[in-house]
Order: structure tokens, then C-alpha cells, then sequence
């Protein structure tokens, strides 16, 4: 078998398992398997890249990915009831809005692909994809990357202020109170804490 | 290389870098606990012990993700033999010398964080639940160490090839030339490993933590995986920071042997010698000490090799 | 195959234990012994141990662990103290004497070898609950949580003070959980790795109808030293050999199990003599700073140190009193309680240290001095006063408070540090003389 | 493409290498009885599944690891032409870390790295 060849294929096995997986994202129960297989999916796009000499990026977005799909499924598994999908559930809500959407953006960019001109290039292959990227990023796009470092840093404070509870100046909930079931009302008072009877309850649940 | 001559060599490397591993750490063990053994006893010990586990039979919960729990371990080894691949064993020998070697055992040593989590999750029993979690809080803590003090060591190469890496070593080790380096880095790989004060995902509080629940293949098939993440660790330890190959009248490949036994040697005595610590504490320290420290190494060896 | 028998024939004996009444002391010794290592969870073990007399509560959970050992597996029995029965009927049990690692090997080597049949699971097949048949995919319910999946309901929800309302597990751990003393039970609600609640549930060793009739105690020296003059010098090294044992599983608690075994072999052989390799040990532990870290803050009791039930505890949180004090025999050698503050599983740690050394220091000075039979004695858990409760049983009713709100592994250096002795708990009070 | 096709003979052979552990004789769980296939409490029984909306208490430091993570993946290119591009790229480097590091500070300042 020649080597183009052998790409080729290889090329068809990870689009198509990248495909396979991102299916089985929507036909599992469990949102760990959701997360991971949608983890698969993204395995299969970073090997095609890396076949499309994108090393680098194909590289990356695996070890981006792992990290990012499993904070996924930690918080997946915090938040939906029955996350084991141990009684029976479905991915899919929306059916029919579901299927227009996936049809829409499938054409809008199968529609892109053939129609727009992609820049033909060719490049010799002894160039090295990472260090052009390294020099573009102190070079022409100085601004973009500088410009994303301040938006990490708006994302991290971000986050932190609206998930952390806890403060420099004390409980983030301290003297907050339920929001009013009417619009004009003031905020209800905070209500008394009632951890024990809770967790009394809590313990023989079931 | 040829695909196969590629598997034969790595699977070589893990399957003898596991066994000194174990080896090491039971002499270890005798050492500190005052147990003298025949040497012929502990250098045979981890042999018996799989051939025990593989005469064992599996075990399993009452519904288990099966297939999960079967893949995880496969996963940590599959990710470990990729680490190994991208390391040169000698000068102008490495299995796969990736350009961009640094990334690959970057997203390989990121996977094992899923592997290691779907280990914990699979079994639906407790214990191996918290210690699954535990990981992914140790594991989010020390990939930026692990991540930065790499990036350091590439500056003065020019290049992301872990072959570039060793080679720009030539004048002196990375150990020296970036003393902050190897230390964070341990640290980091005893936390991918998930070994010594750094075990919480299968500590002995949780009875085992993620491997609580597995028996005979199932378990030995865990053990091994782990130990082939931690000498994947330490390979690329000595092929980054103790200059790799480089070293007098030996050959390259011996080198490499012997600093990847020191610095499992370094681990193990570790192991033994430091309790485990407390996951809370070490996030925030990974945090709030170990990634300034891995940035400081950073910019230190920049300026150094400017 | 043959090959592979033959080098499992000689591997170490995977040993899981079951401490059942009277077997602590020489559950304390099964490290030191040679051909078996300890595991933590019956997967990975070949041998269930039974060690002392098993009560009635104590049955079913032998069971379970049975159950959950891997075939082939076996059970051995080290009968110590009274046998009150319940062993006969258990099928398959093989007994051997007691502290016999040669006779528990054979054993071993015999079930690996294929010449002896591995033990048939002992619990009735019965799935935990009935669900077969019921919702569309036959989970026992309807609807995304309804039902009680492959026989049990998921668990329910409850606040958290970070606000979020997630899942909190009921868990009933023990009574043969190794991190925990032998016959502990707990009942905790967690969430997440967070012991939100605990109680102590029913003690095993308080399940015979006539009550209690406890086996050889842990501190059965001293009890018997109440009624009985006893030297100095032997109730001391009692108390030093106490608290290396106690520090032995602490360190196995702590991931350091190796030099755990070496302190367990110290704790087993202590002579006077031994002091300086007692003082070399306890520098090097206390000057650990991960020890430090791993203990520090952890499991503090909120409660003035003289509302603490005296002993070790109440001394590591700065109360002085120590029943030696007024002892004669003691002033004559200028006696003075070791003391230390902070209340934490450190501070104990460092006051069994410290007490430990003291210990051998005393037992080596002592020489020929006897102490006389009083109506109290400080024991290494606290004074024994006859006809008063026994200071486990003080030391137990901490734990639940002490334990709210922390970390699952801060919970489990808690219960360690408190050095609880069940059996010991479940007398109602200290009796003079023991079998 | 050639270093690819070897790592990928390897990971493929070493998974499933260690995968084959399933098909020992002994790796087929056949016929536990319910009993043993409970899972381990020391001995105690669970009322439940294990499986449950887990409370990770380090969720405030998962988010924050999102942001850092894809502020490392801008520094392997910078890397390799680090020094080629000199004391620029430096400058250059040290901005854009600058930055994240307040994110850091503003993280462990607001107690965000403790657990909740």
C-alpha cells in the first residue's frame, strides 16, 4: 500500500469515527459516556488534522480537549438529575427544531465548502507549521494574542465571581435574600438556616 | 521506524521499565520496614504477584459502566506507550520523534486524567467514586506545572522534539541549567501516576480509592498501567532534564537506562519516605506556589537563553 | 499454566482481616509476619482472616466481605479467647493456631495449586431488590428518576453550605473497614467526598444477649493492674508498646505503610533498651513536615480541652490531668504529664509521641518500683476507674461531632486519632478482673 | 508522517495489549451471585447507587483551569521561536502572562482555589 494511500485511508477512518462518535454523543444515557464520547469525537478531528499537517493543532486540541471534556462531565454529572442514565432518558429535546437546525447549519456549510475558493498554497513540506504559527503570534497577530490574554483574564474573574461563593470580604450570599415572586416586591428575607432538619432528611432518603 | 519494530521496542521498554519499577519499590519497602529478604526473593516478588492476579478471577459490581471500566486502563497504558515513543532511547533513536514531542506527551499525559477518572466512575461503588474525583482535582492542579516546566526546557532548543530537547543538552543538563525544572516536574509526574504523597485517587483512606473494587486481570491489568505512566514519567525526566543520552564512555542507550532508574529510584524513596498529602492543601499550593514557580522557570531560562 | 501456578504458589498471601473479640493484639502483629500482606479491600485479597471470636452483629458483615473476596479464596480462622460457637457453622473454615502464617500459607498454597476448592459464595443470590418487570426498560419505575434502578433508588439531594442542592450518599462503612478500629461502625451522609453527617452505629461487639464477654483487651494489662501490684516498669512499656501500635496504623492510614511495619516490629519487641531507636523515630516523625500538613487542623474537637474526656485526647488539647499524677509510685519518680495544645489529630499524634518516649524513659528508670492497687490508672486511652465507663466509650461519642464537615480523608485521620477500641466501648463499665 | 504512524502502531498495540488481560480465563465474572457483586463498604451495605449528582467542591479552580489551559497552548509556538525573536518576544510573553498571573492573584485573593 503507498503512503498517500495509507493517509487516505487513515483519513476516512478518523473522519468517519469522529462522526460515529459525535452520533453517540446524542444515544447514551450516561452524561460521563456523553462527555467522553463527544471526547472521541474531538480525537478523531485532531488525528485529521494532524494527517492535514497541522501537528501542532491537532496535537493540541487533544490535550485541550481531555481537559475540557472531562470539567464537562464533572459539571454534567453535578447538575442533571439521574447523570448515570440509569433510568431512562434522552439526549434530544426539541425534535423538530432539533432536526431543522442540523439541517440548516449542514447545508450552510456543506454550501461553503463547495462553493467557497479555498487559497491554494502549496507549501514545501519541510516548513515547520509550529514556528510559523509562533512567529505569527509575535508578529502580525501581536494584538489578537495580547488581546486574548485580557479576555482569559475577564473569563477567569468572571467565573470566579459567579461560581465561587466564597469571598475576600466574606460569603458572596451574605444579607442576600430569594428573589420576590412579584416583580415590585422587595427581596424576601434571607430564611433561616435550616441544615439539620435537611440533612436529617437527606439521610433517609430512599 | 517500522510500525512493529516500534511496538516491540516501546512495549519492551514499559514491560522492563514496570518490572524494575516494582522491583525497586519492594526492596524499598523491605529497607524501611526492616525486613531482610533474599535478594533473589525480591527481584522474582513482582512476577509472583501478577501470576497471582492472573490466576484470580475478576470481580465486577452490581452495574458497572463495563465497558468503561474494562477501556480505562488500557487507556493510561495506550497514552504511556505514546510518551515513551516520542522520547529518543538514544541519540538519533526515538520510536517516533514527533516535532512536536513536548505536545504530544502533553495531550497523552492529559488523557490519562480521563482514564484514570473513568476508572473511579465505573464501578458505581463509593470509594472508587471520591478517589475518581480526587484525581481530576490533583490532575487540573499539576498539568500546568507539568505543562510549563517542559515549555522551559524546549526555549534554549528551539524546538518542541524532545530529540532537539536532549540534543541542546550537550554543554550541560537541564538539572543544572534550570534548577527549578526537574523538581516541578517530579512532582507534577508523581501526581500523574498518581504515586507516593501524591495517591489519593487509590489511597489506603478509600480502601483502595479507584482500584477498590477490581480483581485478578482487572487489577492487574490497573497496577501495571500505573506503573507504566510513572516510567513513562521518569523516561522523559532524563531525557529532558538529565540530558538523556549525553554521559561519558557508556552508551547513549545506557545512559538513559540509568537515569530512568535513578529517577524511579528518586520516586520510590519518596514514596516511602513522604505521607500523602491532603488534596485540598496541595490544590491551592499547585496554584498559588508551584505555577508561579514554573513560570519563573520559564522566564529564567528564556533570558538565559536569549 | 504451569509456570504461572508455580510462582503464584509462592507469592505473599493476600490477607484481608476480620477482627472479631479478642483479636486485636494479634491483628497488630499480622504485618510483621512473613509470606502475607495486608490489603486494603477483599478484591485484592485470596484469604479472609478471622481473627478472635466473631458476636452475632458481627456475622453478616463477615459475610458480605466474604462474598466480595475474588475466587479462589479461603477462610482461615485464628481462634484467641473464648469461643462462643458461632465459628462451627461457617462453612469451609479451616483453623489454625492463632499467629501460625505457615499454617494460613499452606492454606494459601493449596487453594492456588488448584488442590483445594475455593470457597462457594456463602449469601443467598437474592438481587437486593425487586425491579424486574416494572417501566419501559424494565428499571423498576418510570420516569427520569423514578424507580429504583437494577434494585436500588438513587440517591436523594440535600443542601450544601455552598448553596448548591446535590446528591448525598447514606453510607453504613464498616464494621471491617482497615482504616477504621475493628468493629466500628459508621453511618455518614456525603456529599461529594464531604462527610456532611455521621453517627456511630451499633457496636458489634455489644450484640451477645448476656452482653458483653470481650476477649483479651488491647489494654487488658491495665486493667488488670487495678486489683493487681504491678512493676512500673511493666505497665510503662505496656503503655509505650500501646502507642507505637496506635502509631503504626496511623502511618498505614498515611500512605506509609512500609515504615508502619517497621514501627508495628518496634511495638512488638520494645524493651527499655530501646530508647534511643523510640527517641531517633519519634525526631524524624515530628519534624516530618508532611506528617505536619496531613494532620494539622484536622479533626480539632471545639470544645474546652476540661469538657474532653480525660486521657491522651484531653492532654493534646492542654488538660493536664493524668491519673500517674497522684499516683506514689509515680511521684517517686517525678512523675509530670506530658502535655501538648491544639486539640488536633497533630497534637494527639505528638502526645502519643511524646508519652511513648516518656513511657520508655519511665519503664527504664523504674527499676524494681510496684505500684500499688488503686482505684485508678491512667491506661493509654484514659484512667480506668472500676465501675466507671471505659474511656473508649468517651472517646466514641466525639467522634460524630468531630467529624461534620470534613474531608472524607480528614475523617478517616480523625477517627484514627482519636485511637478507639470498640470492643473496649462496649463495656458499660471497667471490671477488675479479666479472662 | 512517518514518527505518527509509528506512535499511533504503539498506542494501539500497548491498549490493547493491556485490554487482552480481558480475555485471561479468569477475566469472565461468570455467575457472581448478587452478593458478590456488591460493592465494598467495610462490610456495611449501600442503600444506593454510588452514582449521583457528585458535589466537586473544586469547581471555582475547574473553571479557572479552562482559561489557563488555552493560555499554555499560545506558549509551545512562542517557544520554538523564542529565541530567534529575542528580547521581543520576551517582553511579548511576560504581558501576556502578566496578565493571567493577575488572574491567578485574583483567584487565591477571593479564596477560589480553597475548596468550597
Amino acid at each position: 500500500m503507498s503512503r498517500s494511500l495509507a493517509v487516505d485511508v487513515a483519513f476516512v477512518l478518523f473522519a468517519g469515527g469522529a462522526v460515529v462518535a459525535a452520533w453517540l454523543v446524542f444515544r447514551t444515557d450516561s452524561m460521563v459516556r456523553a462527555a467522553y464520547w463527544l471526547l472521541a469525537s474531538f480525537l478523531g478531528v485532531g488525528a485529521v488534522m494532524v494527517l492535514l499537517h497541522a501537528r501542532f493543532l491537532g496535537l493540541v486540541l487533544v490535550l485541550m480537549m481531555a481537559g475540557e471534556m472531562t470539567i464537562m462531565a464533572v459539571f454534567m454529572v453535578m447538575f442533571m438529575m439521574n447523570p448515570a442514565g440509569l433510568n431512562p432518558m434522552t439526549m434530544v429535546h426539541q425534535h423538530g427544531s432539533a432536526k431543522v437546525a442540523g439541517l440548516v447549519s449542514f447545508a450552510g456549510l456543506a454550501l461553503v465548502g463547495i462553493v467557497a475558493e479555498f487559497p491554494d498554497r502549496p507549501r514545501t513540506s519541510d516548513a515547520d507549521p509550529t514556528a510559523e504559527l509562533g512567529v505569527e503570534l509575535l508578529g502580525d497577530s501581536m494584538l489578537i494574542f495580547e488581546t486574548a490574554g485580557v479576555t482569559l483574564l475577564a473569563t477567569m474573574i468572571g467565573s470566579i465571581a459567579v461560581a465561587s461563593k466564597r469571598g475576600r470580604f466574606g460569603d458572596a450570599e451574605e444579607g442576600s435574600g430569594p428573589p420576590p415572586l412579584e416583580p415590585t416586591a422587595r427581596p424576601a428575607p434571607e430564611p433561616e438556616p435550616a441544615m439539620e432538619d435537611h440533612d436529617h432528611e437527606g439521610m433517609h432518603h430512599g | 521506524m517500522n510500525p512493529v519494530a516500534a511496538v516491540g521496542v516501546v512495549g519492551g521498554v514499559l514491560g522492563a521499565g514496570a518490572y524494575a519499577l516494582a522491583v525497586l519499590d519492594g526492596a524499598a519497602a523491605r529497607g524501611v520496614a526492616g525486613m531482610p529478604r533474599r535478594w533473589a526473593d525480591v527481584v522474582v516478588e513482582p512476577a509472583r504477584d501478577a501470576a497471582l492476579l492472573a490466576l484470580t478471577r475478576r470481580s465486577t459490581t452490581e452495574r458497572p459502566d463495563a465497558q468503561a471500566w474494562a477501556l480505562a486502563p488500557g487507556l493510561l497504558a495506550a497514552m504511556a506507550g505514546a510518551a515513551v515513543a516520542s522520547v529518543p532511547l538514544a541519540e538519533g533513536f526515538a520510536v517516533a520523534d514527533v516535532a512536536d514531542g513536548i505536545v504530544l506527551f502533553g495531550a497523552a499525559m492529559a488523557v490519562v486524567m480521563v482514564g484514570v477518572y473513568l476508572h473511579g466512575w465505573s464501578a458505581n461503588s463509593p470509594f472508587p467514586l471520591v478517589g475518581g474525583y480526587r484525581f481530576i482535582a490533583l490532575a487540573l492542579s499539576y498539568e500546568m506545572p507539568l505543562a510549563l516546566v517542559l515549555i522551559a526546557a524546549a526555549l534554549p532548543a528551539e524546538s518542541l522534539s524532545v530529540g532537539a530537547i536532549v540534543a541542546s543538552q550537550a554543554g550541560s543538563w537541564n538539572v543544572v541549567r534550570q534548577p527549578l525544572g526537574l523538581p516541578l516536574y517530579l512532582v507534577a509526574g508523581m501526581g500523574l501516576a498518581f504515586w507516593g504523597p501524591l495517591d489519593g485517587a487509590d489511597g489506603a483512606d478509600l480502601a483502595g480509592g479507584t482500584a477498590a473494587e477490581v480483581s485478578g486481570p482487572a487489577r492487574l491489568a490497573w497496577e501495571l498501567a500505573r506503573r507504566f505512566v510513572l516510567v513513562a514519567v521518569a523516561l522523559m525526566g532524563a531525557a529532558v532534564f538529565l540530558g538523556g543520552w549525553h554521559g561519558p564512555v557508556l552508551p547513549g542507550a545506557v545512559w538513559m537506562a540509568l537515569k530512568t532508574l535513578a529517577l524511579l529510584a528518586l520516586t520510590v524513596a519518596i514514596g516511602h519516605r513522604v505521607a500523602r498529602v491532603r488534596l485540598e492543601r496541595f490544590v491551592v499550593v499547585a496554584w498559588a506556589v508551584l505555577i508561579p514557580l514554573a513560570l519563573v522557570d520559564v522566564f529564567v531560562s528564556g533570558a538565559l537563553a536569549l | 499454566m504451569g509456570v504461572i501456578r508455580r510462582l503464584a504458589t509462592r507469592a505473599e498471601a493476600p490477607v484481608f482481616p476480620v477482627v472479631g473479640a479478642g483479636g486485636r493484639l494479634r491483628a497488630s502483629e499480622l504485618a510483621l509476619l512473613p509470606g502475607i500482606r495486608l490489603v486494603g479491600t477483599p478484591r485484592a485479597a485470596s484469604v479472609l482472616l478471622i481473627i478472635g471470636d466473631l458476636t452475632p452483629a458481627l456475622v453478616r458483615p463477615a459475610l458480605t466481605v466474604h462474598d466480595q473476596l475474588p475466587s479462589p479464596r479461603a477462610t482461615v480462622w485464628w481462634p484467641v479467647g473464648a469461643d462462643r460457637g458461632l465459628l462451627q457453622a461457617w462453612p469451609g473454615l479451616v483453623t489454625v493456631e492463632a499467629g501460625d502464617a505457615e499454617g494460613l500459607r499452606r492454606i494459601f498454597a493449596g487453594l492456588v495449586e488448584g488442590r483445594r476448592a475455593s470457597d462457594p459464595p456463602l449469601l443467598l443470590d437474592i438481587e437486593p431488590a425487586r425491579w424486574r418487570g416494572e417501566g419501559p426498560y424494565g428499571q423498576g419505575g418510570t420516569g427520569m428518576t423514578g424507580g429504583v434502578p437494577f434494585g436500588r433508588p438513587l440517591p436523594g439531594r440535600a443542601p450544601d453550605p455552598d448553596g448548591l442542592e446535590l446528591d448525598q450518599l447514606p453510607l453504613h462503612i464498616g464494621p471491617l473497614f482497615p482504616p477504621f478500629p475493628p468493629g466500628l461502625v459508621l453511618d455518614v451522609a456525603l456529599q461529594g467526598d464531604v462527610v456532611r453527617q455521621a453517627s456511630v452505629g451499633e457496636n458489634p461487639f455489644r450484640s451477645w444477649p448476656g452482653g458483653p464477654d470481650p476477649g483479651p483487651l488491647d489494654t487488658g494489662a491495665f486493667v488488670e493492674a487495678l486489683t493487681t501490684p504491678t512493676g512500673v516498669a511493666e505497665l510503662e512499656l505496656s503503655r509505650a508498646r500501646h502507642h507505637l501500635r496506635w502509631l503504626a496504623d496511623a502511618l498505614r492510614v498515611h500512605g506509609l505503610s512500609a515504615l508502619a511495619t517497621r514501627v508495628a516490629r518496634l511495638a512488638a519487641t520494645l524493651a527499655p533498651t530501646d530508647g534511643p531507636e523510640v527517641e531517633a523515630l519519634v525526631r524524624r516523625l515530628r519534624r516530618s513536615r508532611s506528617l505536619a500538613s496531613a494532620t494539622a487542623g484536622v479533626g480539632a474537637v471545639d470544645r474546652p480541652a476540661a469538657d474532653l474526656p480525660a486521657g491522651p485526647v484531653a492532654r493534646a488539647a492542654g488538660a493536664g490531668d493524668d491519673a500517674r499524677t497522684d499516683d506514689p509510685a509515680y511521684r517517686a519518680l517525678g512523675f509530670e504529664p506530658v502535655v501538648h495544645h491544639g486539640g488536633d489529630a497533630r497534637a494527639r499524634m505528638h502526645q502519643r509521641l511524646g508519652e511513648a518516649v516518656q513511657s520508655l524513659e519511665l519503664a527504664g528508670r523504674a527499676g524494681e518500683a510496684v505500684r500499688a492497687p488503686g482505684p485508678a490508672l491512667e491506661g493509654p486511652r484514659g484512667p480506668l476507674r472500676r465501675g466507671r465507663p471505659t474511656p473508649s466509650s468517651a472517646l466514641v461519642a466525639l467522634v460524630p461531632t468531630a467529624l461534620a464537615g470534613s474531608e472524607w480523608g480528614d475523617a478517616i485521620t480523625t477517627v484514627v486519632s482519636f485511637d478507639l477500641d470498640m470492643e473496649e466501648a462496649a463495656l458499660s463499665e471497667v471490671a477488675g478482673v479479666h479472662s | 508522517m512517518a514518527p505518527f504512524a509509528a506512535a499511533l502502531a504503539v498506542v494501539l498495540a500497548t491498549g490493547v495489549a493491556v485490554l487482552a488481560t480481558r480475555w485471561l480465563p479468569t477475566a469472565v465474572p461468570s455467575e457472581l451471585t448478587a452478593p458478590e457483586r456488591v460493592p465494598f463498604l467495610g462490610g456495611g451495605l449501600p442503600e444506593v447507587h454510588a452514582w449521583s449528582r457528585y458535589h466537586v467542591r473544586y469547581y471555582a479552580m475547574a473553571l479557572l483551569f479552562l482559561a489557563f489551559d488555552m493560555e499554555m497552548v499560545f506558549m509551545y509556538p512562542w517557544a520554538v521561536v523564542f529565541v530567534e525573536e529575542g528580547v521581543l518576544a520576551l517582553i511579548e510573553m511576560l504581558m501576556f502572562i502578566v496578565i493571567l498571573v493577575l488572574g491567578i492573584l485574583y483567584a487565591w485573593r477571593e479564596g477560589a482555589l480553597r475548596w468550597a
